[in-house]
């Protein structure tokens, strides 16, 4: 039989060609990547560090009160008076806004595209939303100056366009690339067998994709909606050509507002001194911020899905 | 492009306001057509990073819009004022009213006139727009008026940049602003103050109050010949009409 | 009612993946109420045929199907309404795929979907299918855990479970016991038995005995084609065909 | 019930697709309005003059720089970073924290990079005002998405490729390079993608580290000016609008160019897969 | 060659996944050069075995593994060597896992990894390993095709082949026949019998006369621990436990 004559020139093919090489590269790649991974958390360390440090200077060594900073309602930087309050306020009301408005969207959209659309149609969607993406901000914001903000002062009659709403509008239209580009592609990676295993049991296609396939790619979609979020939240130029940028406490959706991105932004061109590291504090506020919405929306999509 | 090397000797560098900048890039490129060894470098980062810039030897020259604070004096700054600027008030286009006084204007930017028919316009609520805090245009305008950040009235528009007012008034019917008289162009209304128009012969003249220098600081050890050279053109005859070709008010 | 009524009717079913063609002139009727076994070489387009009955080939690019198939005498491939085919049409795949979520959630998946939402009700019907597939002694008291973290043998259960907690009326089978041991292929096949007074059951099965212990037809596959069809007694005693006789002795290739 | 609740979701993701679309129709076209008259030879092929007549070539050139120098450094490093957290990393609270540390910042805004990457790139290690430091930073600020959408794509790899290819006497590393990546490319590339699209959409970091200098950039130790720093100068000084969206028009097509490229090269990477 | 010697000796092991045990103090001595079947109800516990006799269990997170694993003598559990480990103890899954690439490449994978280059060389391993495994008729003109649109038999034979051409000592197979039709069974069948010359072969099967027919040992795994393993004769023959008896038999549960 074929296998006897096989089985008798029987080679071993252990450690003989070349593979010392595997386990020097194995070696080489581990380290490679290690350090690829502290190069990265080390400059990323650095950035925390260098605007924890400037940002907390005032409080640490200039006798600033945190709580008058945090709490406080007037931000006059030439009177010494930093108070960022009214900020932290439109900061948490366009980023809910923003969310409510972007993330469904987003991800509707990128199932659009990876299910629901025929082929050719999403052949042409996916990529121009990337061209989204590609669009610098400053002309999201030209954008919003020339289009989204007479628009909101004609429709609702008032003196002036520059409000909150424009500012989620913005934002959410901002996040949208990247939620969608993302999620698209973790709704791609979910096994066909699991759609199969839905349709096979008489469910339909959208039941499929909102039971089966979106908690399969949870982890991606959740992923995309943390970078979203991020780049809309780091996002300024555009925030700042919208939002009107009064440091006044909000009472409606239509009042100017600064969120605290755009204080940073505006102001930094002429900062100096205190000025400045009371801008680098609203950055560390704004950290934290992100930091609690982080942790709010990876609790909110665990507790969704089990 | 040539050689980033701080000490290359045939290199000027320039950093500072975005107001001053333009201007600035036209006087480089008439004042290298001339010494075609010298490359000028000009950045436009802003004021505050300008000043930075120089005290630190980032740069040879900063460029400046407001004038310098107590800490930045005490560096050891040399300062040269190159030209004035006016600042304009503007309005939107279809606005009917053309010439506030100095009282009305203050009385609009500190909130005790909140509405265009108390100026003899029409029954519309005023939107005001600011520059931001820092900035050397509302530094100047501020100066002028005689009133502090604080006093602004807290509802104003702040944008940053006179482009972002100009394009904020252009649309729209209520608003007010004011701008470095350099970026003026018809897509606003450009207010008289006191009946007296914005225009470089009423600066020089004093009529027109409103207006803010611009300047140029350096470390006197930063020097070099060649950037000694630069300012002396910028004061000469040539360099200030080219300011004045940008928009600005010649300083001599 | 008469136990021969034809259940599916499958008439001139040619299939091709690409230009490759996996099944040719197949025509075969299924009796309602009956189980009847596929059996043939790995390969031989079994599995294939099995899926263009509740049109789960339409899930694969560059497929072209011909012909005809029936279910109650209407044209499955002509009807627009795949949700209902596959309802009555239940399946249980090759490879065991459970979804990624509880055991609980797997098998109430159906039910749920066809909006039935009595926690009662469903806690019923989880249970008794678990029984039915002969896992609930096994699973009852992790029925909140993953169905990922299950055996192989275990998550094919569970998708049998999960297959007739539908009630559907037609259940295809691809081999559902290839990964269990004897006891439970036993119990699997007990139900089978059972199923069939309600169910009719096409079943894919490598083992020959399985074949004739619980079939009532057999089609032989060979090479995409149907050599043979007919009741398994027939079949496995007095073959028509040389090659489905060499094939049911071992004697084949 | 069932066919209300499911016609109310699908019409929700047409709703969705519609209005992504739309925006981005809407959009564009209003940057092609405002632009398109200002597109002509001399404003994309000559050299910048401030008296403004004329045109864009230097900053073209140097958003190439730019986007070819951040993506080189950022691309191995947010890549092998992520495989180090995702395949090599003892999950644990290392991890987590660093994913967090990552994630947040994301969010933070660009200019306050810009501020770091004046001080410690164009200050400290002296790289002044130029291309380099100016790609550094960006770099910096596209390393998040780069590593948290490489992860996510090494996560949708089915374990038992993995298994199967270790089983077979494979390295980590083998498995990783022949199985593992292939697999993974369509998402590293979508994250690669975004990250185009943020280096070129950045003014603010970029300004502060590279500056503003209008002309030709001789390499990358020069300071110069990126197309978006241009256009930001433009809206923000002048309120020249329509400057800014026939710049608009030419980053544009720039991004279609750039994510095609990176396709037809992810597509050749990608041979081993099906 | 003695061929009695030990190649894998297993001593106390434990293996627990979270909290849940699912191995309890396994003890069994793997002959070389011998065929060992490990037979036993669907979950308890063959395939978490097979997986730590070359640390694939490695790979699970929350698992803790107790006891000694020794082959040639040394502790596996003890050696930084996986890679070796690994080399030395192949394996085919349970579910059949080819990789998405063509067949040629998901076969010649092992010895590329290896370091053999030379294209001769690798056609010839590829063509041999895929006889070896009983499918190379059937895919010999579609080598640079995707293995994923295999067939599920065809797929698990091509894992059989991807593991024989890399020549181990040890081959660890989990149900490698459990999708295949009865000639490629007794083809693959054939292959064990003839590698069993050159290899230690450990393979799990839910057939019993497959066990009967192909190993020289068998253990009997009920609940995580052995109940009885015996040269596999006795074990038929001649059980020691009832429960072994009564599994065999079919009496069982
Ligand atoms: N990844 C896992 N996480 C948690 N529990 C597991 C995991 N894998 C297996 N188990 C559990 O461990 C026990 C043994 O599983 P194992 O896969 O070894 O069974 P088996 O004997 O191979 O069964 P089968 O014949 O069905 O494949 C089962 O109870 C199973 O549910
Ligand atoms: N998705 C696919 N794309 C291309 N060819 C396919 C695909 N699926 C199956 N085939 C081919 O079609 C033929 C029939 O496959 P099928 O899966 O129906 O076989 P089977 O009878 O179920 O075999 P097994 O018993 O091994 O599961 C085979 O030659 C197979 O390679
Ligand atoms: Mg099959
Ligand atoms: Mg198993």
């Amino acid at each position: 039989m074929l296998m006897k004559s096989q089985a008798v020139e029987i080679e071993r093919r252990d450690n003989k060609e070349g593979n010392k090489n595997k386990y020097i590269a194995e070696k080489v790649a581990k380290n490679v990547f290690m350090a690829s991974a502290l190069i990265a958390v080390i400059s990323l360390l650095l950035i925390i560090g260098f605007v924890f440090y400037k940002g907390l200077t005032p409080f640490l060594f200039k006798g600033y009160s945190f709580t008058e900073f945090i709490m406080g309602s007037d931000w006059v930087p030439s009177a010494d008076k930093f108070g960022i309050s009214s900020m932290v306020a439109a900061s948490i009301l366009a980023t809910i806004g923003a969310l409510l408005i972007g993330v469904p969207v987003g991800i509707l959209t990128a199932v659009f595209i990876a299910e629901v659309a025929p082929k050719k149609l999403a052949k042409i969607i996916s990529p121009a939303v990337e061209l989204l993406a590609g669009i610098p901000s400053v002309l999201y914001g030209v954008f919003g100056l020339a289009v989204i903000v007479p628009a909101i002062q004609n429709v609702f009659n008032l003196p002036k366009g520059q409000s909150l709403f424009a500012v989620i509008i913005v934002l959410a239209v901002m996040m949208l690339p990247t939620i969608i580009s993302v999620s698209e592609t973790a709704i791609k990676a979910v096994p066909q067998a699991f759609k199969e295993g839905s349709l096979a049991l008489g469910a339909s296609k959208i039941e499929t994709i909102f039971k089966v396939v979106l908690p399969a790619a949870k982890s991606g979609i959740l992923a995309a909606v943390v970078l979203g979020v991020g780049r809309a939240l780091g996002e300024t130029m555009a925030v700042i050509l919208v939002a009107g940028n009064s440091p006044v406490m909000p009472t409606s959706i239509m009042d100017s507002v600064r969120p605290l991105t755009t204080n940073i932004a505006l102001e930094m061109g002429y900062a100096f001194g205190t000025h400045q590291e009371m801008l680098f504090a609203t950055g560390v506020v704004l950290f934290t911020f992100i930091l609690i919405l982080n942790i709010v929306l990876n609790k909110l999509s665990n507790k969704a899905v089990d | 492009g040539s050689s980033s090397s701080n000490n290359d000797a045939s290199k000027v560098t320039v950093s500072g306001s975005t107001s001053v900048g333009p201007a600035m890039e036209s006087i480089a490129e008439k004042f290298q057509e001339k010494n075609k060894d010298i490359a000028v470098e000009i950045q436009q980062v802003g004021s505050s990073a300008g000043i930075k810039n120089a005290i630190e030897g980032t740069s040879q020259i900063g460029m400046t819009s407001r004038d310098l604070k107590d800490e930045e004096k005490n560096a050891g700054l040399k300062e040269t004022q190159i030209a004035l600027d006016g600042i304009a008030i503007i309005t939107h286009k279809n606005n009917e009213v053309k010439d506030l006084t100095i009282d009305q204007i203050k009385g609009i930017y500190t909130g005790k006139i909140t509405n265009w028919k108390q100026v003899g316009g029409k029954d519309t609520p005023i939107v005001v727009l600011s520059r931001e805090d820092g900035s050397g245009t509302r530094d100047g305008f501020q100066d002028k008026l005689g009133f502090k950040s604080e006093e602004l009235i807290k509802e104003a528009q702040i944008s940053d940049g006179s482009g972002n007012i100009k394009s904020t008034v252009a649309g729209n019917k209520n608003a007010i602003g004011y701008i470095s008289f350099g970026y003026v162009d018809d897509s606003v209304n450009k207010l008289k103050v006191g009946g007296v128009a914005l225009t470089p012969e009423n600066v020089k003249a004093n009529k027109y109050t409103m207006a803010r220098p611009f300047i140029l600081v350096n470390k006197e050890d930063a020097m070099t010949e060649q950037s000694t050279k630069l300012i002396d053109f910028i004061l000469s005859d040539e360099g200030q009409k080219i300011m004045e070709e940008q928009g600005f008010i010649s300083v001599k | 009612m008469n136990s021969n009524n034809i259940k599916l009717s499958i008439n001139k079913l040619d299939l091709f993946y690409g230009d490759n063609q996996a099944l040719k002139n197949i025509k075969m009727d299924i009796k309602e109420k009956k189980v009847t076994a596929l059996i043939g070489p790995s390969g031989c387009g079994k599995s294939t045929f099995l899926r263009t009955l509740n049109r789960m080939n339409d899930l694969i690019e560059n497929v072209t199907i011909k012909g005809q198939i029936e279910v109650d005498g209407e044209d499955i491939y002509k009807s627009n309404d795949v949700i209902k085919l596959r309802t009555k049409v239940g399946m249980v795949f090759q490879k065991p795929n459970p979804f990624p979520m509880s055991i609980y959630d797997n098998v109430s998946y159906g039910p749920r979907t066809q909006g039935i939402k009595d926690k009662k009700k469903l806690d019923k019907i989880v249970e008794e299918s678990l029984k039915g597939a002969a896992i609930w002694d096994e699973v009852k008291d992790r029925l909140k855990s993953s169905a990922l973290g299950l055996s192989g043998g275990q998550q094919q259960r569970i998708c049998i479970a999960r297959a007739i907690a539908m009630k559907p009326e037609v259940i295809l089978m691809d081999e559902p016991t290839s990964a269990l041991d004897p006891i439970s292929t036993s119990k699997v096949e007990e139900l089978i038995e059972s199923l069939k007074d309600d169910y009719t059951i096409v079943i894919v099965t490598h083992n020959m005995q399985q074949a004739a212990r619980i079939s009532d037809d057999t089609a032989f596959f060979l090479n995409g084609e149907v050599v043979e069809f007919s009741d398994t007694k027939t079949m496995f005693t007095n073959p028509d065909d040389k090659r489905t006789e060499d094939y049911i002795t071992g004697r084949f290739g | 019930m069932r066919k209300l609740k499911e016609n109310i979701l699908k019409l929700l993701v047409y709703l969705s697709a519609a209005f992504t679309v739309t925006t981005l129709v809407v959009i564009v076209g209003y940057i092609f309005v405002q632009g398109i008259g200002g597109i002509n030879p001399t404003f994309l092929f000559s050299d910048y003059s401030s008296s403004g007549d004329g045109g864009i070539l230097p900053m073209i050139v140097t958003t190439l720089y730019t986007v070819a120098l951040s993506i080189a450094v950022a691309t191995p490093i947010g890549v092998l970073a992520a495989i180090y957290l995702q395949e090599y990393a003892k999950k644990g609270k290392m991890v987590t924290a660093i994913r967090f540390a990552t994630e947040s910042l994301a969010g933070i805004p660009s200019i306050i990079y810009g501020l770091f990457g004046g001080i410690f790139f164009v200050v400290t290690l002296g790289m002044r005002y130029s291309i380099l430091s100016g790609s550094l930073t960006v770099a910096i600020i596209i390393l998040p998405v780069i590593i948290r959408t490489t992860e996510e794509a090494l996560k949708t790899v089915p374990q038992s490729y993995r298994e199967a290819s270790l089983a077979l006497g494979s390295t980590k590393f083998q498995t990783l390079y022949k199985v593992v990546l292939p697999s993974a490319i369509p998402g590293i590339l979508s994250g690669l993608i975004l990250s185009v699209g943020r280096v070129i959409g950045e003014s603010a970091a970029i300004l502060l580290t590279a500056g503003t200098v209008a002309q030709m950039p001789g390499g990358i130790f020069d300071s110069a000016r990126t197309l978006t720093v241009h256009a930001y100068l433009l809206t923000k000084e002048k309120g020249d609008i329509s400057g800014a969206a026939s710049i608009g028009i030419v980053l544009i097509i720039m991004v279609l160019l750039l994510n095609t490229i990176a396709k037809v090269i992810a597509k050749k990477l990608n041979k081993a897969n099906y």
